[in-house]
């Protein structure tokens, strides 16, 4: 298994997370590809340490940071989610068409 | 071999579910789909030799997030959304974006593509502990007061006004 | 001296910013002391100033910003001295004028001073950041004064006023700033860099140029970047334009000939061809568009653009003559100009309309109006024995022997000129009195007060121009005897 | 090598925003007004604290992950200032929910003790986790008026970008670890990777992304609107300034010499953030949109001094930002001032000049500042960031940045028209003005007078401490 | 006296001055006086300077200079400071003509205190003839070509006060503005001549410049421009074709002003000034024929109009014109002296015609001369002045126009043969509607009883100032013939004309050389003493002459006689065309009202284009681009949307989507899509390069 097979992967997960960001109507859906952008960083900082920098473990533990504070912005997230819910009742983003120029 | 079996295997179902996630029509499959994602990654991590990561991934991620969302969605699901497109009209455009992004980001993947472990994988759990308390104490400190934000954030959002 | 001739209205804004708004007649008074301080501070500055020398007089050097090398310079020579004394003459005058202001007096003043003390500082200035700085306050004193008292467009006329000139003198800022980096050491002193430039290649001295000439031209104005003028003239309340013509368009000559001549005379040498074509488009469709008017101010307004039109001529001939020339026709043309302004603002303010064709024999009812009215027409179309013909002639004088087909074109301009103040003369104060203006009145002391003084500098000046030219020649003859 | 002493002013700022949080649990409801009191009191000590520690040597140095300079304290000095001053301004703000406060403080402090982290950092690692934090404390100030619906999708919006590019960012930073081996910022090589390069435009994404930069920006005008005007006064100075900082330090660090050829992709950013924030502005009629789109524009002008790479190009920017403090809060005191009582709309301002005088005139003074017009602050900003522009030869750069001045002038003056040549909408009596917006209003007419006639003691100030330390 | 010449001007200015702001408007205000003592005065030492050329021991040319300003001038990439200086010069034709302007101007003015009596501007009325007049001595007496081109629009100021006198009436308003314009059209010629003039010599100084054409420095075709341009002023102001068209209608003014502006001020001022610049034509000869014939056209032309002309103002205004084309196609033909001498005894009587026409006016109150007729019964003063006056400017021998004309037709054939035809023709003419305007005014029976019966003859200040100039009228030409004296004050400046040459040498094309040789063998001969210039006209020739002048007027007598015209009548209705063709005044004024009406189309197409190109490209061109490009960023956030919005509105529809409101402004997903593409593009951009 090559470093090149891990990139692959994650920049299609990437990519897979990006097309949903642009494309899915709801947000929750946003979010859920958004976990996946994060993810995708995940597997390459693993694979990095892993075939590039096996000599410390930054890598990983920049990881482990990016997935505390991806859990903080999906609880902001949603919580922000329920409010506008409750004043819209919708939670599709076409919706949030108060505010424009 | 059985590294190819179970990289391929784990590689696959991360894809699957990732583009399941993104084209579910209802969106508790998608959540669902999410949940088989992150743990298929969290495999990839095991692969990797990621120990700790993949402990991580298992119980922040898979255990924490992916069920969180399941709850919300199912806290604001109707049963009319399941019957309605979840993909924009935007989507060829964005299908197109991906694949010009595509062709750079697999450059650099095809870059590395005779890039092999040089030496075999170590549990790192020690080490991570020690950059925590050592150098990385203050991202790690920060952290606390990220997750305590997002709590503060939380708790000011989602209590109802009629508690006032 | 020319510190106190400077901030003196300065201080008199902030004066009156602290004063009640219910006192008009204090406010007034502050006003016009503060006005009359730089006054007579220019009175005694000329009086003092030698005459014989072409080195810049009581100069007054601090230093500003130490970083970028700015310095508080002050100086004048045989260039900037009559117009300081004129800008502290004129808005004297139109301060006398403004006596009539009845709404939001204080706020009027206010900005009034301001505006003098940005016009007199862009003729005392000779650092380049603090002739910039004092060159942009005058705009936002002109945007509320337009903009607040004028006519029935004045917001339209306001922002157009200040767009346009603003985008103009942004393009002088980055010349300046160019200048800057090129001198070494970096300066933005005048004087070191008329002195430094020779060796700056001509490709980056004609960038530099255009970058100033940009700036100038809106304010001159040079066609085809005059057709603010009208506009703002037509809409701004009477003193105002009075300042406007007297004071404001000379900001572009005088730095055209002070920091575009002086800075960059290769640049300046490349344009001329252009600045002639410019200068005759200037005359000739300045005074044929002036024909074509039937507001009496618009009329004007054209008319300065025909005027302007002499002075870049002058410039244009690159001779001492033609230098001095436009000068005395910057001074010539404030006070001729301005006389004509508040002589129009005297009707309008009778009759509420300027239309050309609504009057007619008002000289049976108001003979001292029309007399000083015919007598300024007359001044402005280069009646010899009145201000404008000398000064005109010597711009002709000046470009002729370089420019003898575009000088000769632009002597139709003068017929032209003619024609439509002949024109409205005859409109207005000749021919049936028409019986609708029975109960107008002549001219008030107040009034009186405003124009006499300058008819009577206008005769001055043109039966015996050796005093203002005597201020003038040391300087020119230096500056064009390189 | 820790160093955990050179960010004292960073931790005691921390600590007050958890004491500021814990207080509010033992406060009555009733005194949850002290809870703002403490919390610019906290950002006051703190910011007394940076600038007494301005002059010591002794206070500079560096730590594993973060390295405290004069141009790290610098910015901290205009992000405490920004935010002491907009918690006042809330203490005038009557639509946030009072038995809220203590969370509102805290998630200020948080923000703020955020962007000072940010400031400091010298390692990817750093900064990500301390955007983070300044992030997820603005999306949720930005949707502090819970139960106004345009308050939330501001918020959401906010989020949803903010979330995006973070994760974009993220990307950027494994493949610059994945390139480097470390997230430490270190000189890159003379010939970098597409990797290194690609790392780089994504990390400079994520940046434009708080900085709102074109094409960065779209959330900025919607977010802006959306939020409690403090907030919206908060978000369109402390972060975008700290994120300058940090961009600067990034590409100060990284590319000292060799620039990648990137310099004139951040010119063109430069351009196209400031031409369309403020041609975007034109048809705005909501204030608030309006200032949103004028704040785009500005650090289009603040990204010529990071595109032109020169030390004079930084010390414009930090002289800029120092200036567009006391602007920006001039603007925002006043729109805030007039908007409790008439709304955010244009015609809110009509008549101000006969309302209340005082407040017209600093009005017009800080909008000519932030057109650039003489002798205000702004002007000699301006003067500053074209001149670096000039003195680099990048011309093109300083013609797109003064045509964008007059461009500018066009809708700053669809405000000063109506406040002067307007008659008052409604009863025209004068404008009630609360006496925290009074103390912030005297800070920006001071600043932008002050520093447009003499910004000798600013300059030499900037001078002093635009040296980043390695 | 001579010294202190410069005193003329100024008297007369000062006295006009004091009329015009002291006092209180009044019809019988006694400040005229003031005027008429101060012209007295001017009149007093104009005779001392006169009578010391003529027979006292002065010499002229006399100069005396002040400096006046200081310019600076630039000459070589040289920048200096060089004098301006104001001064007299006072040379022969000088002397003559301020006596003939003095005293014209003082019978004027006298005659003017009971011819304008009781009107409401009186007092004004004296200070602008006071005014007119000191202009006039101010032309005359400088010495610098620059206090002369003052004093020329000065005077052109004068015409249009004095012409739009009575102001309250169109006819004098339009009058007053067309000869300003038109003066102004010539005035611009000079202007050139005088810029030309300075970048060649650099000085105004006639002396100066004189000298600089006498060594011959002056290239010809810069001469010949230089002369052009004075040709032009002089035909604008001295009323030569085509620019002759102002004159007719001055006669809107006031009688009185009229007869000054005919005889002693404005119209003499041209002539004086080709006179006085005369050096410059003869070193360029085609200017020198240019004049001539444009002299000649002029007296042709405007003899022909008055023919047919029943106003009496305007016959006489004609007769001026034409009488101007006389001396202007003298001095083109080299004819200096009988062109100045036919100014002077000019003056004379046409300051007489008119104030006579002024007198007959002022009794019957109408200028048609239709309605005239037998007034030789009621004003015999009047009808005897007129009778010498009308004698005297057919060319009649003895008279004073006699002298002049016959030295002016002798000049004309030594140089031309052809010339000298037409303007013979020319004189027969004259003659004839001179005697036409006096046969039709005091022949015959009256015509109108009305009018005639209120006739009656003028009081004495009327016919006093009549009576001495019918005497100089009568006498001028003899005395002034008398012992060559026209010779001796009149002499033609001798530069570039060899001694002896008789007027047909100048023709001979000179270049530069030449003329420099000739400047120093003319110096070295004769400078400062007049030239002997005898020409006369063949015994047979002038008899012949003098006989068809005299045929002329019997032919006028029998066609104007009275009481029926049955002869007029049917020559006019033989020659209907060319009547009509004349009393359309050769289409001269239509020509010129088409000019105006030419520019009057330029300044409103100019002022369309500034308002509609020049405002809208550059101000609102920047406006425009500015608003093109907020659109543009404006779409950058809304357009693609909106489209999306038409089109997502069909499609949503198709699909049975449409449930929701499908409004999409301010899309969060459109943001993020365009943070997408600048991924992409770094992305892909960076990456594969």
């Amino acid at each position: 298994m090559t470093l090149a097979h891990y990139l692959t992967v994650a920049a299609l997960l990437f990519l897979i997370g990006l097309f949903g960001v642009l494309t899915r109507r709801n947000v929750i859906g946003i979010l859920m590809s958004i976990e996946l952008m994060f993810n995708a960083a995940n597997v390459n900082l693993a694979a990095f340490d892993r075939f590039l920098h096996p000599e410390g473990v930054a890598g990983t533990t920049l990881a482990l940071l990016i997935i505390t504070v991806a859990a903080a912005e999906v609880v902001v997230g949603l919580a922000l989610l329920m409010a506008i819910h409750r004043n819209l009742g919708t939670a599709y983003v076409e919706d949030f068409n108060l505010l424009k120029g | 071999m059985l590294e190819h079996i179970v990289f391929y295997s784990l590689s696959t179902l991360v894809l699957v579910c990732a583009i399941g996630v993104v084209t579910m029509r209802n969106t508790v499959h998608s959540a669902l789909c999410l949940g088989l994602c992150l743990a298929g990654l969290a495999g990839l991590f095991a692969s990797l030799g990621a120990d700790f990561l993949f402990a991580a991934q298992v119980m922040v991620y898979v255990s924490g997030i992916a069920v969180l969302i399941i709850f919300t969605v199912m806290l604001l699901g109707r049963a009319s959304d399941l019957h309605l497109r979840q993909v924009n009209d935007q989507w060829m455009a964005a299908l197109l974006i991906c694949a010009v992004s595509s062709e750079g980001l697999l450059k650099i993947a095809r870059f590395f593509s005779g890039t092999l472990a040089t030496t075999a994988a170590k549990p790192a759990t020690r080490d991570i502990g020690r950059l925590f308390l050592g150098e990385w104490m203050i991202p790690f400190e920060l952290v606390s007061l990220v997750l305590m934000a997002a709590l503060l954030g939380a708790i000011f959002f989602s209590r109802s006004e009629a508690s006032r | 001296m020319l510190s106190l001739i400077t901030w003196a209205p300065l201080a008199g804004a902030l004066i009156i910013l602290m004063l009640p708004k219910e006192k008009v007649q204090t406010i007034q008074t502050a006003a016009f002391l503060a006005a009359a301080i730089s006054l007579a501070a220019s009175l005694a500055m000329i009086a003092s100033f030698d005459r014989g020398t072409a080195a810049m007089q009581f100069v007054e050097r601090w230093i500003w910003i130490p970083s970028l090398n700015v310095q508080y310079v002050l100086g004048v020579d045989g260039l900037s001295s009559p117009l300081v004394l004129l800008t502290a003459f004129m808005s004297v005058i139109a301060l006398v004028g403004s006596l009539g202001i009845k709404e939001r007096v204080k706020e009027y003043f206010f900005w009034f001073l301001v505006l003098e003390s940005g016009m007199l500082g862009v003729f005392a200035a000779l650092d380049l950041v603090l002739f910039y700085v004092f060159w942009e306050l005058t705009l936002v004193p002109m945007y509320f004064l337009i903009g607040v008292w004028g006519g029935p467009k004045k917001e339209f006329a306001a922002i157009k006023f200040f767009l346009y000139t603003l985008s103009g003198s942004v393009f002088m800022l980055l010349s300046i700033l160019a200048v800057y980096f090129k001198s070494l050491p970096h300066t933005f002193d005048m004087l070191e860099l008329m002195k430094t430039q020779s060796a700056w290649d001509p490709r980056f001295q004609i960038l530099v140029f255009l970058g100033f000439y940009f700036g100038m031209a809106i304010k001159i104005p040079a066609f085809p970047f005059h057709t603010w003028l009208p506009l703002a003239h037509v809409e701004a309340p009477t003193p105002i334009s009075v300042i406007l013509a007297a004071v404001l368009l000379k900001m572009g000559v005088y730095g055209l000939m002070r920091i575009a001549y002086g800075i960059t005379p290769l640049g300046f040498a490349w344009f001329l061809p252009a600045l002639i074509t410019i200068a005759v488009i200037n005359i000739v469709y300045g005074a044929l568009c002036a024909m074509a008017q039937t507001d009496m101010k618009k009329m004007v307004a054209y008319s300065s653009v025909n005027h302007m039109g002499y002075c870049l001529l002058g410039i244009a001939g690159m001779s001492a003559t033609g230098f001095s020339g436009a000068v005395l026709q910057m001074v010539n043309h404030g006070i001729i100009t301005g006389a004509l302004f508040l002589l129009v603002g005297v009707v309008y303010d009778r009759a509420h309309t300027r239309d050309i064709s609504a009057f007619g024999g008002l000289a049976v009812k108001l003979p001292v109006y029309s007399g000083l009215m015919a007598m300024t027409c007359f001044a402005s179309l280069g009646l010899p024995g009145l201000a404008g013909f000398i000064s005109e002639f010597m711009c002709f004088l000046g470009a002729f022997p370089a420019w003898k087909w575009q000088t000769t074109v632009s002597v139709l301009g003068i017929i032209a000129t003619a024609a439509f103040f002949l024109r409205m003369l005859q409109k207005v104060f000749l021919g049936a009195f028409n019986e609708k203006w029975a109960g107008m009145q002549d001219m008030t002391v107040r009034e009186l007060v405003c124009v006499v003084p300058l008819a009577l500098v206008t005769v001055w000046f043109g039966v015996y121009p050796k005093w203002p030219l005597d201020l003038i020649n040391a300087t020119i003859v230096h500056m064009l005897g390189k | 090598m820790l160093n955990l002493g050179l960010l004292r002013p960073e931790l005691i700022l921390s600590g007050l925003a958890l004491a500021v949080m814990l207080a509010d649990m033992v406060l009555p409801p009733t005194r949850s007004r002290w809870l703002y009191h403490l919390a610019w009191i906290s950002a006051a000590v703190v910011l007394a604290l940076v600038v007494c520690a301005l002059a010591q040597p002794a206070s500079r140095g560096t730590g594993s992950l973060w390295v405290v300079d004069s141009f790290g304290q610098f910015f901290k000095m205009t992000t405490l200032l920004a935010s002491v001053l907009c918690l006042l301004l809330s203490l005038d703000y009557q639509a946030l929910p009072s038995r809220h406060a203590g969370t509102f403080a805290a998630l200020m402090l948080f923000s703020t003790a955020g962007l000072m982290y940010l400031v400091s950092a010298s390692d990817l690692t750093l900064v990500f986790v301390s955007l983070e934090l300044v992030s997820i404390s603005s999306f949720v100030l930005a949707g502090f008026e819970r139960s106004n619906p345009k308050s939330n999708e501001g918020a959401m919006k906010y989020f949803l970008f903010g979330a995006f590019s973070s994760a974009i960012m993220v990307f950027g930073i494994s493949l610059y670890f994945g390139a480097v081996g470390t997230t430490k910022l270190a000189p890159g090589p003379a010939a970098p990777g597409p990797m290194l390069l690609l790392a780089l435009v994504l990390i400079f994404l994520g940046f434009g992304f708080k900085a709102s930069l074109a094409p960065m920006h779209f959330w900025a005008p919607d977010a802006y609107e959306g939020a409690p005007i403090p907030v919206t006064t908060f978000l369109s100075i402390a972060p975008k300034l700290a994120t300058f900082a940090v961009l600067l330090r990034v590409y100060g660090t990284i590319f000292p010499a060799a620039q990648y050829g990137l310099q004139a992709l951040v010119g063109l950013i430069s351009v196209l953030t400031m031409t369309v924030g403020n041609f975007t502005a034109f048809f705005q009629n909501d204030v608030k949109r309006l200032l949103a789109y004028s704040s785009i524009a500005q650090a289009g002008y603040l990204l010529i001094g990071l595109a032109v790479g020169t030390p004079m190009g930084l010390e414009g920017v930090m002289l800029y930002a120092f200036i567009y403090v006391a602007m920006n809060i001039g603007v925002f005191a006043v729109t805030q001032a007039v908007g409790e009582e008439g709304g955010y709309g244009l015609d809110a301002f009509d008549g101000l000049s006969k309302r209340s005088l005082g407040l017209a005139l600093v009005m017009t003074f800080c909008l000519l500042s932030l057109a650039g017009i003489p002798p205000l602050a702004g002007f000699m900003g301006k003067l500053y960031i074209f001149s670096s522009a000039i003195e680099a030869g990048r011309y093109w750069l300083a013609v797109a940045g003064v045509l964008n001045s007059v461009a500018s002038v066009y809708f700053y003056f669809r405000i000063v028209d109506r406040m002067f040549f307007r008659a008052p909408s409604a009863d025209g009596s004068p404008l009630r003005v609360g006496p925290y917006i009074y103390g912030g209003l005297a800070v920006a007419v001071a600043g932008v007078l002050f520093f447009g006639v003499y910004p000798e003691p600013l300059i030499a100030g900037v001078s002093a401490s635009a040296h980043l330390l390695p | 006296m001579i010294e202190h010449a410069y005193l003329l001007p100024l008297i007369a200015f000062f006295a006009s001055l004091v009329m015009l702001f002291a006092g209180k408007e009044d019809p019988r205000s006694p400040l005229p006086w003031l005027g008429i003592g101060a012209m007295t005065a001017c009149l007093t030492i104009a005779v001392s300077i006169f009578w010391s050329a003529a027979f006292g021991g002065g010499v002229l040319p006399y100069e005396r200079n002040w400096r006046w300003f200081s310019l600076a001038a630039s000459i070589g990439g040289k920048s200096f400071i060089v004098d301006m200086s104001v001064g007299t010069l006072i040379d022969g034709p000088a002397a003559v003509t301020l006596v003939v302007v003095t005293l014209v101007s003082l019978m004027v003015q006298i005659y003017s205190v009971v011819y304008m009596h009781g009107d409401t501007r009186f007092k004004r009325y004296f200070a602008f003839v006071s005014f007119f007049t000191a202009a006039m001595l101010g032309l005359v007496v400088s010495s610098s070509l620059l206090v002369t081109f003052a004093c020329w629009e000065l005077m052109g100021l004068s015409s249009y006060l004095l012409i739009g006198f009575w102001f309250e009436r169109e006819g004098p308003c339009e009058a007053q503005k067309k000869a300003f314009m038109t003066t102004k059209l010539g005035d611009s010629g000079l202007y050139l001549a005088l810029l030309l003039i300075y970048a060649k010599v650099g000085s105004f100084q006639l002396s100066q410049i004189q000298q600089f054409f006498d060594n011959g420095f002056m290239p010809a075709t810069v001469a010949t421009v230089i002369a052009v341009g004075i040709l032009v002023g002089a035909a604008g102001k001295s009323a030569q074709a085509p620019l002759f068209i102002w004159l007719p209608d001055a006669m809107e003014g006031p009688t009185p002003g009229s007869a000054l502006i005919h005889a002693a001020t404005m119209v003499a001022a041209g002539i004086l000034l080709v006179s006085k610049t005369y050096f410059v034509f003869l070193a360029s000869p085609s200017a020198m024929e240019a004049a001539g014939w444009m002299g000649l056209i002029t007296a042709f032309l405007a003899a022909s109009m008055a023919l047919v002309s029943f106003d009496i103002k305007r016959v006489l205004a004609f007769s001026t014109v034409s009488q101007l084309g006389f001396m202007m196609c003298a001095l083109g033909v080299g004819g200096f002296t009988s062109g100045l001498f036919h100014l002077t005894t000019h003056a004379f009587f046409k300051a007489l015609l008119f104030l006579g026409a002024g007198s007959v006016i002022h009794a019957v109150h109408t200028n048609d001369l239709r309605r005239m007729g037998g007034l030789s019964k009621k004003m015999p003063l009047t009808f005897l002045t007129m009778l010498i006056a009308v004698l005297a400017i057919s060319g009649v021998p003895g008279l004073s126009g006699y002298y002049s004309k016959d030295l002016i037709l002798a000049d004309v054939w030594n140089h031309d043969h052809a010339m000298f035809w037409i303007l013979l023709f020319t004189a027969l003419m004259t003659a004839f509607y001179m005697f036409r305007l006096f046969f039709l005014a005091f022949w015959g029976d009256d015509r109108d009883h009305e009018k005639f019966s209120h006739a009656h003859e003028s009081p004495v200040l009327i016919t006093g100032p009549l009576v001495i100039l019918a005497v100089f009228s009568a006498l001028a030409g003899a005395g002034l013939d008398h012992d060559g004296l026209v010779s001796k004050l009149l002499a033609k400046p001798t530069i570039s004309v060899m001694p002896g040459a008789t007027a047909a040498a100048v023709a001979v094309p000179v270049d530069g050389a030449k003329a420099e040789t000739a400047g120093h063998e003319a110096r070295g001969e004769s400078s400062g003493r007049g030239e002997r210039h005898e020409s006369h006209l063949p015994p047979w020739l002038h008899m012949t002459a003098i006989t068809l002048v005299l045929c002329s007027i019997t032919l006028s007598f029998f066609m104007y006689r009275g009481p029926t015209y049955a002869l007029a009548d049917a020559v006019k209705a033989n020659l209907a065309p060319i009547c009509t063709l004349l009393e359309r005044r050769w289409y001269f004024d239509d020509f010129f009202y088409g000019l105006v009406a030419l520019a009057d189309q330029a300044a409103a197409l100019a002022f369309w284009i500034d308002a509609n190109v020049v405002d809208r490209v550059f101000v609102d061109g920047w406006g425009l681009l500015m608003l093109i490009f907020a659109r543009i960023s404006d779409a950058f956030d809304n357009i693609f949307v909106d489209s999306a919005v038409d089109g997502v509105g069909s499609l949503g529809n198709d699909l049975g989507v449409g449930l929701r409101s499908l409004v999409k402004e301010g899309q969060v997903q459109e943001y993020l899509m365009y943070a997408a593409i600048s991924f992409s593009l770094a992305a892909t951009l960076i990456l594969t390069r």
